[in-house]
């Protein structure tokens, strides 16, 4: 994240990302949409992230893809599917049906993926507050990012603990089943009591003070996310202006 | 009594999202660490909106959803299962349904329903009625046996979204009946599940 | 003037039949360290709370009596602002942090943005706090990933960081190391030569009779006894109320004992015992 | 060889840091032990090492003879009980009593059984009078005493605690003290981690140090409190009454008792 991409201000990216969302969902076909695909790629090779960038894509995208067109193309049956084998057809609307939506799925995935990958989720934070959103919400977000990896680490340690009394966590279904609760049961009781005393040290730092929030955390906006902001702007204009011409 | 949605948003409901969202990730992976058949991933959003009412729930699903999207974006997606699950089952517990069985096996059949079809109308028309897990395989099948794709979505969803909401379901209400009264009764909607017999003046 | 007063307080927390706090009445000075001690559950936390307005605005149950911060009713305040007044900080190192700022260095001035200093004030402040919590080489780390020593650390500086007048500090060292509670006393003793009020929860009577100039004692939600160090850490009296003795002063008390002569005024620390004969010494 | 005994055992963590380095400790039933050391000594790591919540990367654990690399947690937890820092890891249950009587549970006993086993480990514990309370509604310091008792009531052979004085005033660190001599009594092995010097002075006669992940020292009180190089070396410091001693010109001593004892007739102090 400590790419020159990385540091841009969110905004400018969450605006570059917007617009090509924009753009996958009403360009016609599909190539456009694949190509924004390569496109990602080749910005996230630009933002050192590429590798990253494939193994998360790889993990969830290509099985829903695959799966998409078997559905679409062999099992539903349209107006033109023709019978291969019992319950299987082949139906070319179908084809069409799953390139337009997997181009589409493909290119807004991608990008909401690589979006995530170079922006740091204190950046997001920073942005919202600065553009007034309420302290409540950026607290929320905040809290939750920073929450989860310490939740994960505290259910290790419960986990630990309560097989240290004997409950098994191996063996058949049922004795797995059975260990559930004593696996959870701690950490939500135990999370309760947490928040009851983070309530007190939020309020021991002034949570509720009515005053005008500040930041020591500083992210300024660039000449380059100026640039961006506008040509974003500029190619969707020129996109509309020439749909309606059409 | 009449108050607004404001009312909700105490600095303790605020802090139960966070909680709501972990939980349901760590949920998720002690399921995949016990080797559960069901993935247990909703316990958090259901037991933030029993506790802390439908706002509160709705953020809870909306904000694990887009977290998970971090990673996965097809969960975006289906925020709007998360947020449904929550909104209604907040509604519930306001309208004090979990505190007897009738309510419970009614709110259960209404969360399977809410959950079966907010998870179809994302399924069939973002993602061609596939989601990429293992429930496929009962999609496809219906639609072998000559079912269309919306009729075949639903049906899978209704099948599998009932177990998953009774699972999720109880143990969020098993865990909910554990917490001491003495955090519930600091909680707008906690006063369902309280044991102790006291009128409570505030 | 008193810069806290409590003036007759009763308390019974919501869904009890027991009152947990009866007829308390206490005057603090401005400056002075005050150590509270007492057996568990004896009401120590359940002062603090109601010294800093959380009882109860948060804790809800009923609470009369009167509670007085410097010369004003705690109801004239409001609660968010009170943090700059009364600096709180608890035994639990893990929650006390904001759990929103992944730097040491911003989660120590998060306190400042809420009540909304300027940008420059705030790294001015924030720098002076690292250097006398001598936290200066943890400031990039993710206050999660501490030990619970510096955690507890981050904790009070972050505090502190407000300028209160008045610092509550609930059994800050109870989850710690012998290390980690000498850097707390050590900065204890640093807050309290810039003139803090400080009041301290603890059951390590050693250390309370080394760091503070008064001890108030409280047994079953009363104030049994308070006074000077000296005069209380040495009274036998504190055993049968709960509390303890440090081990020096039992010590003597029961060297007096079998020499038959009285038991006021002995020593209750090891320094105390070095000084006094370095001074025979020299004399 | 003894019921329980680290043989060579080296521990490093999957991050690669090593925690415990070639130790060796060997426990007979009823030989109780402190041990101490500052944090990051290896102390924690140790005990786990002893419950199989660890395997050593070296070395071999035995527990009555079984390898700790042969055998589940859950099966060791009947011959070790292990007591957690924090008791808030542990406590799930809505009453005391049933979370006393969880471990219990899988014993298939009778019901009368059962409450008798359940009573007993909560009159030692301090506990009988809030059986039907919520765990949480006791103070922290009290839900630890939860966590031992329902850990007693399982009965094992070897119990370790982990910082149970942490937090405690006078009566519980008392009741402590009762409970590790109750259990000495029955023949039972008690490993307490603890960093209160006084509590270790009362009610141990083996201590155990650990400093920068080794075993520095397995000796008598007397002897590991007037060891200052040593004490020293682990960044640990001598109970107040050896302080007091020391300044007083006495070696040795361990207790007021003592002391008392050797300054009978002098008078240094006036």
């Amino acid at each position: 994240m400590d790419s020159r991409i990385g540091n841009l201000y969110p905004s400018s990216k969450f605006t570059f990302i917007i617009l090509i969302i924009l753009l996958s969902m009403f360009v016609p076909g599909f190539i456009f949409q694949y190509m924004i695909f390569l496109f990602i790629f080749l910005i996230s090779l630009f933002s050192g992230t590429a590798i990253k960038f494939l193994a998360t894509f790889m993990k969830s995208i290509p099985i829903l893809i695959i799966f998409i067109f078997i559905f679409q193309v062999f099992l539903i049956v349209n107006e033109d599917s023709q019978q291969i084998w019992a319950f299987i057809h082949f139906s070319q609307i179908g084809l069409m049906t799953s390139l337009t939506m997997t181009s589409k799925i493909v290119a807004i995935s991608s990008s909401i993926i690589w979006f995530f990958q170079v922006t740091r989720v204190k950046d997001i934070v920073y942005a919202l507050e600065q553009s007034g959103v309420s302290q409540k919400v950026t607290f929320v977000i905040a809290s939750t990012i920073q929450l989860i990896p310490q939740m994960l680490n505290l259910s290790r340690t419960i986990a630990d603990a309560q097989k240290s009394r004997g409950i098994e966590t191996e063996g058949n279904l049922f004795v797995r089943a059975k260990a559930f609760i004593p696996m959870i049961g701690p950490l939500v009781l135990s999370s309760i009591q947490q928040i009851e005393e983070r309530v007190l040290a939020l309020e021991s730092r002034a949570f509720s003070s009515k005053a005008k929030k500040t930041s020591i955390y500083e992210l300024k906006k660039q000449k380059f996310d100026y640039i961006i902001m506008i040509f974003c702007i500029l190619v969707l204009i020129v996109y509309i202006v020439w749909r309606i011409k059409l | 009594m009449k108050r607004g949605i404001k009312h909700d948003f105490s600095l303790l409901a605020l802090l139960l999202i966070p909680v709501g969202v972990s939980l349901n990730v760590v949920g998720y992976q002690l399921s995949t660490i016990l080797k559960l058949p069901v993935f247990i991933d909703q316990i958090g959003t259901i037991m933030v909106s029993m506790i802390a009412g439908p706002w509160i729930g709705l953020l809870a699903g909306l904000l694990g959803n887009v977290v998970n999207g971090m990673l996965n974006p097809i969960a975006i997606g289906f925020s709007i299962v998360s947020v449904s699950v929550g909104l209604v089952s907040g509604y519930f517990s306001k309208w004090r349904f979990y505190t007897n069985i009738f309510g419970i096996i009614i709110a259960c059949v209404l969360l399977t329903i809410v959950q079966a079809f907010s998870a179809a109308i994302v399924t069939v028309f973002l993602f061609g009625g596939v989601t990429g897990a293992g429930t496929d395989l009962i999609t496809a099948t219906f639609l072998a046996t000559g079912r269309e794709l919306w009729n075949s979505v639903v049906s899978t969803n209704l099948i599998s979204g009932a177990v998953n909401t009774i699972i999720n379901f109880g143990i969020s209400w098993l865990i909910i009946r554990k917490v001491p009264d003495r955090f519930l009764i600091k909680l707008n909607y906690g006063a369902p599940y309280i044991k102790k017999e006291v009128n409570v003046n505030g | 003037m008193s810069i806290i007063s409590l003036k007759n307080i009763n308390y019974t927390y919501p869904l009890e039949e027991k009152q947990t706090i009866h007829s308390f009445s206490l005057d603090l000075e401005k400056g002075c360290v005050y150590g509270l001690t007492g057996a568990n559950e004896s009401g120590k936390t359940t002062i603090c709370n109601i010294i800093r307005g959380f009882i109860p605005e948060l804790y809800k149950g009923e609470l009369t009596g009167e509670v007085m911060i410097k010369g004003k009713n705690i109801n004239d305040y409001n609660i968010g602002d009170l943090a700059t007044i009364i600096g709180y900080s608890f035994q639990n190192p893990f929650t006390q942090l904001s759990g929103v700022k992944d730097t040491v260095y911003e989660e120590i001035a998060y306190g400042m943005e809420n009540i909304g200093v300027s940008r420059d004030k705030m790294i001015q402040k924030v720098n002076e706090i690292l250097k006398m919590f001598q936290l200066e080489d943890l400031i990039d780390k993710n206050p999660f990933e501490l030990s619970g020593g510096q955690k507890q650390r981050v904790a009070i500086a972050s505090v502190v960081a407000l300028d209160p007048e008045i610092i509550i500090l609930d059994e800050p060292t109870s989850q710690l190391d012998p290390k980690s509670t000498e850097d707390i006393f050590e900065i204890i003793q640093l807050l309290k030569k810039q003139g803090k009020t400080i009041l301290l929860v603890e059951h390590k009577v050693d250390l309370l009779a080394a760091y503070c100039d008064e001890i108030l004692l409280i047994s079953c939600g009363e104030l049994v006894m308070q006074g000077p160090v000296k005069e209380i850490l040495s009274d036998p009296k504190v055993v049968e109320y709960g509390g303890q003795l440090p081990q020096v002063a039992l010590y003597f008390i029961k060297k007096a004992e079998a020499n038959g002569s009285s038991a006021s005024q002995v020593p209750l620390t090891v320094q105390e015992v070095y000084d006094h004969l370095n001074k025979d010494g020299e004399a | 060889m003894s019921y329980l005994s680290l043989k060579n055992v080296s521990y490093s963590y999957a991050n690669g840091y090593e925690a415990v380095q070639n130790m060796n400790l060997d426990f007979d039933l009823g030989e109780s032990a402190a041990i101490i050391g500052q944090n990051g000594a290896g102390k924690t790591t140790a005990v786990k090492l002893m419950n199989r919540l660890l395997i050593p990367t070296e070395g071999e654990v035995f527990v009555n003879n079984l390898s700790t690399k042969k055998a589940t947690t859950a099966e060791i937890s009947k011959m070790i009980g292990y007591v957690f820092q924090n008791p808030d890891d542990q406590i799930f249950q809505d009453t005391i009593y049933k979370e006393i009587a969880y471990g219990l549970k899988n014993q298939k006993l009778e019901s009368a059984v059962m409450k008798n086993k359940v009573e007993a480990a909560a009159e030692i514990c301090g506990l009988k009078e809030s059986l039907n309370e919520h765990p949480y509604n006791l103070p922290y310091s009290k839900r630890k005493f939860i966590t031992i008792a329902a850990v007693l009531a399982t009965d094992p052979n070897v119990i370790i605690l982990d910082e149970p004085t942490a937090g405690q005033d006078r009566e519980s660190i008392e009741r402590l003290g009762k409970l590790i001599s109750h259990l000495a009594n029955q023949n039972k092995t008690v490993i307490t981690i603890t960093h209160d010097m006084e509590f270790v002075v009362r009610e141990f006669k083996r201590v155990i140090v650990l400093a920068n992940k080794q075993k520095r020292r397995d000796a008598s009180p007397r002897e590991i409190f007037w060891d200052k190089e040593l004490l020293k070396l682990s960044d640990l410091k001598q109970p107040f009454i050896c302080q007091l001693a020391d300044t007083l010109g006495y070696k040795g001593i361990l207790t007021i008792e003592e002391l008392l004892e050797r300054d009978k007739n002098e008078t240094y102090y006036n």
